[in-house]
């Protein structure tokens, strides 16, 4: 399992905080996490769409797609940030 | 160092005097306030809600922190910034850095606000006469950020 | 725009708190004090006095701020600076800026700095374990101010 | 008549803050003024020589040697300012 977490614009679309996924075997890295995901379609699509700044955090670091994932990871998305 | 991530408000003097310890080999301290403005992006905004991501907000400040202090000579430094429900004139961010002299301070002081704009998770949601709007990032700030790339 | 040469020590807060008044287009205050510190050129200091030249002082740091104000969006400034007896730990000297943006903020209140190091007329004279004496001009000082003829 | 002031380590050194001065009639800059004082010996001679960093100001504002001196001027002699 992992903990995924969402914030400020996209925790609203999504309609949801934070979840918890058992991830797919074949998914080791956040891009194919991320593939995981828009494969919802609906909101998931568009907010994740590669076209949409979105932005990453693996176990709180920021994370580019080909940052691995595993089992007990706290996974974050968002906007790029806007603080300060 | 000092990281606090808070809803009340903060106050510059008594935060530079806990930093400063009356330590004499602290010669210069530069300071920074970020407000919130009743304008943006040509808009009147009458308050903002701030959002962060508990625990990597802290822990990426005080990477921006340790980085700084890679970079010059600092003998301490304070970040405090509030989220919550914030109107204009409010204080949102403060970032203090105390120096032998002032050339570190000022310059570890603008870097740690342009790493924070752009690496801290904080997201702000104004309330304007068309309604809530979550703000863009914006391309300023990368740039502010990213010309601290090519200095010394 | 404040600018006092007085021989009491100064309240960051208060002066900041009387330069933003409220203002609401104000995003964003850069702050900088100067402190006495136990040390200087490698010698050991127990104090300082600090001498000016009444009238002239004020008037080249209204000329300074004036010049920030023409190149950086500045809508107040305000410059403290004490003279007389200090020791060290003692705050010497404040600077203020107060903009809508903090890339202007920091700019001028830097610029004003360094501007006042080597424009302004005061001059020190330590107290240490040899005697008195007084401080050299520092050519670091010339280069601080200096590079900002080469920038935007 | 000018009012010539001393700052620092020029006051100390020439035991005084200030003198009123009649303005000779070749002397028409601050070169020319300074080579008058320079003209005392003794101390004058020495801190005010060219080899020493001396700055001057002309009612207030920072002069250079061919900056005009006249009647009624407010002139300062002293060290590279040492503040902040």
């Amino acid at each position: 399992m992992v903990t995924i977490l969402y914030f400020a614009r996209l925790k609203e679309a999504l309609g949801t905080a934070s979840e918890e996924l058992a991830l797919p075997a074949d998914v080791s890295d956040l891009s194919a996490l991320k593939a995981v995901l828009i494969g919802r379609g609906g909101a998931w699509a568009h907010e994740l769409a590669d076209a949409r700044p979105v932005r990453a955090a693996v176990n709180q670091d920021m994370a580019a797609g080909d940052t691995p994932v595993k089992d007990g990871d706290e996974i974050a998305f968002f906007p790029p940030v806007t603080g300060g | 160092m000092t990281v606090r991530i808070q809803t009340e408000d903060f106050d510059l003097g008594a935060e530079i005097a806990a930093l400063r310890k009356g330590n004499p080999a602290i010669g210069a301290v530069a300071s920074f306030v970020g407000v919130v403005r009743d304008v943006n992006e040509g808009d009147s905004v009458s308050g903002m809600t701030l959002e962060h991501y508990p625990g990597m907000t802290e822990k990426s400040i005080e990477q921006i922190i340790a980085q700084a202090r890679g970079r010059w000579n600092v003998i301490d430094a304070c970040v405090v910034h509030r989220v919550g429900p914030l109107q204009p004139t409010d204080q949102i961010v403060l970032v203090v850095v105390a120096s032998a002299h002032r050339g570190d301070a000022f310059a570890a002081c603008e870097f740690i606000m342009d790493y924070l704009k752009t690496q801290a998770p904080f997201w702000k949601k104004e309330s304007t006469r068309e309604g809530p709007r979550w703000v863009d990032a914006r391309a300023t700030d990368d740039i502010a950020a990213e010309r601290w790339r090519l200095k010394g």
